[in-house]
């Protein structure tokens, strides 16, 4: 450590004579090379000054005493900072463990969720969910029974990050646990709803959308439980509708019922599920309208579900510089036979 | 003083000279020496990211104008731009970037810092383009 | 902000002015509390280097152009830190941010412990659980049947924090959803082993220890998953036994048998459960050692259950200097009567 | 020189005098100039302290030494020592503290990174106690 401080300061010492001499900015850039020598160091800003004060008097002798002795009080403000960029370093080591946590968290949470998009004849699915920050408050679902019926949900946690995923897991035990309402939208939410409404604080509030597709009919029924309506595509007509389902999000009473929907899905038409995430994406101060989502999605119909609804978010996320301010949820299905 | 001004980096010899062109620059417009060190800093950042991951490509400066409530407002616009390898995830590099970890783009969170606009454009295999803003204040 | 620094540079300048003139502790102690005011009004090392180099310019107008131009480079290397700085403030956010998610979590974790001991006439029951961080990995849990019979678990997961905390609502989710093995400790840990096997990364694991206790017959029975060895003190004999379990810890393999063994509890005897975050206290760079574990019960053991487990920790802790390095559970079930 | 020496806080004044004792005799033991300060910021903190939230109390300083590989090593310890309020939770205070919060026991993190060693005890209702040493490099 001696060692190292005796090394700067000869450093610096030749580093502050050649600057003198011509005042360059070549002698800056090496000045600020040199500062980041200092702090791989781990040198903090009142060692530095003192280095400084050190150099000072070596190079001039006849510098006044009280210009020197103004370093004292520069020192001593110093400090103050010191005592910043040390708290920055342990902050930094603490920060990295609980980021590290939550990455380990965040690949367990990657494992609620379906490790495949199933494989259905008639229809061509695409997904995409991408964290606000590394863990989710949004949560998909695909569930395939033993007729080839499929149902999908969509949720949505109030609230983000590390309580949020806590809460998600929950709606996933207990999708798991109620295989009968599968094909139930209204009874599947019932029935979650009073889960949500037992076990979650009452400041947390979960909005989710269910549906069921039989592609033996092709009839496609659903319910919604407050949360953002989707689209659906006629292709005849080549014109999008909003997919709206009324009911109150999950776990505000225990009594609430919900109204199931249905929908008749021709050959090209397709149904859209997404997150508020998706809707609220913020340009400068306002929000994107959803007729600019439904733009970029006619803009991408023509690849496949996959290609599509990743082009999309693509778009999206570069509008917002790259910063997510919601969880981004987008799911596609689209009856291709 | 309304054309934009390029330095090309593709060693340090260019580092040192766009510095240069940002402090003359922004002592022109008018701000003060702590903010011209800012600006300075920022530019060397970028500069330097090009001369370590992405040689060659160049520092281009600007005088911007914007007019706000309390009148017309001058500024300075660094546009960063090289066809280096790009960088493959822009939001883990604003999102987590230390100052102190390495890395293609590893000073973009403390340009951002720095200065009070900023914006990144950057596609794999093509290239990365900054471009960033500090107003008079 | 011009303003601001224009009066912190006034202010400056009356402190350095009468430090200069009497170089005394008193001026020296203005200048912290001075950086204490700087850092609240957020102003980064760098601009304060220049507000030192503008008061020391008014103050020495004849002080040499070479000590002048030296702090351009001081100023520069300070850039530096002044990146540092800001990088600083940004983290003290974004920890800040983190630190409430968990909080909120945190509290969510704690609605799935039990609300309150259950109350069983013969037996007194204690019980203390203190995560080394926000969240815990400790886990416990009772159990009461129709019948009056308690079942208790204590599990360990190996890990701390968020993720440990994602893997221990799991445990409950599961625990809830096995009503038919209260009072069977090996089936039911042979059960749980299933879920955690088959849900759960390859890199964790939990250890387990789980009793049921019939009040009527005052016999307990237990079994054990690598987890921490407990106490069991007799009251004849005045004297402590290791309460094992022999068994592998749970997730490693589907197949694993868990042992099941039975002891008769007498009145005065008590069973302690513990988490190894007890055992693993660390007093310098040396482990407690069980016997002085033990040698802490006895002497609160004239006391309440509660009350015994709770000085038991406050000792424990303060020899750790207040930091705990692992979560700590430690619970106690005395028969009374 | 190996008897403690002991002064009274119970306003400003007693902040100084603290911060005065410990700044001359880190230097009599032999610290650099910088290390004298960051002693000094030590007391300072942990009288100031006391000032606010528990006088009056007392700062001791005392020259200790303890043998090492490389022989013997001398080194300061301060000793914080009030009747005040206590700290209701000492954990929360020395995990979380940030230097700019305040309250009891703010900057109790700023003095155990500025020193080698730390330690502290504390009762509700019946004051704190803070040991810190310092030990010549
Ligand atoms: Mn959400
Ligand atoms: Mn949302
Ligand atoms: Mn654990
Ligand atoms: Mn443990």
């Amino acid at each position: 450590m001696k060692q190292t401080v005796q090394n700067l300061e000869q450093a610096y010492k030749h580093i502050l004579e050649t600057f003198l001499h011509r005042k360059t900015e070549q002698g800056l850039y090496q000045a600020q090379q040199f500062s980041k020598v200092l702090l791989e160091h781990q040198i903090s800003p009142e060692e530095f000054v003192s280095i400084h004060r050190a150099v000072l008097e070596e190079l001039f002798p006849t510098v006044p005493d009280k210009v020197i002795d103004s370093f004292d009080l520069l020192l001593e403000v110093m400090m103050g900072y010191g005592l910043a960029y040390r708290e920055h370093q342990s902050l930094r080591n603490r920060q990295r463990e609980l980021e590290s946590e939550i990455d380990v968290a965040a690949n367990m949470q990657q494992t609620l969720l379906p490790a495949a998009i199933p494989d259905i004849d008639s229809l061509d699915i695409g997904v995409i969910s991408v964290p606000a920050n590394k863990m989710s408050g949004d949560y998909y679902n695909y569930i395939l029974d033993d007729h080839g019926c499929l149902g999908v949900a969509i949720a949505d946690i109030i609230g983000k990050g590390v309580p949020a995923a806590l809460c998600m897991s929950m709606i996933k035990y207990a999708m798991d646990s109620l295989p009968e309402q599968r094909l139930q939208p209204g009874a599947l939410l019932e029935n979650l709803n009073r889960v949500v409404e037992q076990n979650v604080d009452d400041s947390m509030f979960i909005t989710m959308m269910y549906g069921s597709y039989d592609p033996r009919t092709h009839e496609f029924r659903y319910s919604g439980a407050g949360h953002e309506p989707g689209f659906f595509y006629h292709a005849d007509r080549d014109e999008f509708e909003e997919l709206r389902a009324k009911g109150l999000v999950l776990g505000v009473s225990r009594k609430t019922k919900f109204t199931e929907y249905h929908v008749q899905v021709q050959k090209g038409d397709f149904i859209i599920f997404l997150s508020d995430g998706v809707t609220e994406c913020r340009v400068g101060d306002n929000f994107i309208e959803r007729s600019e989502i439904i733009s970029l999605i006619r803009k991408y119909m023509h690849l496949s579900a996959q290609q599509l609804v990743e082009n999309v978010y693509q778009e999206l996320v570069k509008l917002q510089g790259f910063i997510l301010r919601d969880d981004f949820t987008l799911m596609i299905m689209r009856r291709d036979v | 003083m309304e054309t934009q001004s390029c330095v090309e980096v593709k060693n340090e010899w260019g580092i040192v000279a766009a510095r240069q062109a940002g402090r003359t620059l922004s002592k022109e417009i008018g701000f003060g020496s702590v903010d011209q060190a800012r600006i300075t800093t920022a530019i060397s950042e970028l500069a330097r990211n090009i001369y370590l991951y992405a040689k060659p490509g160049e520092i281009c400066l600007e005088v911007v104008e914007k007019t706000t409530k309390t009148g017309l407002k001058k500024g300075i616009q660094i546009v960063a731009r090289d066809r280096g390898p790009g960088i493959p995830d822009i939001r883990q590099v604003m999102i987590d970037g230390f100052t102190t970890s390495g890395g293609m783009g590893a000073g973009l969170p403390g340009v951002k810092r720095l200065m009070d606009e900023f914006t990144i454009d950057s596609k794999t295999g093509e290239g990365t383009t900054v471009t960033a803003t500090k107003w008079l204040r």
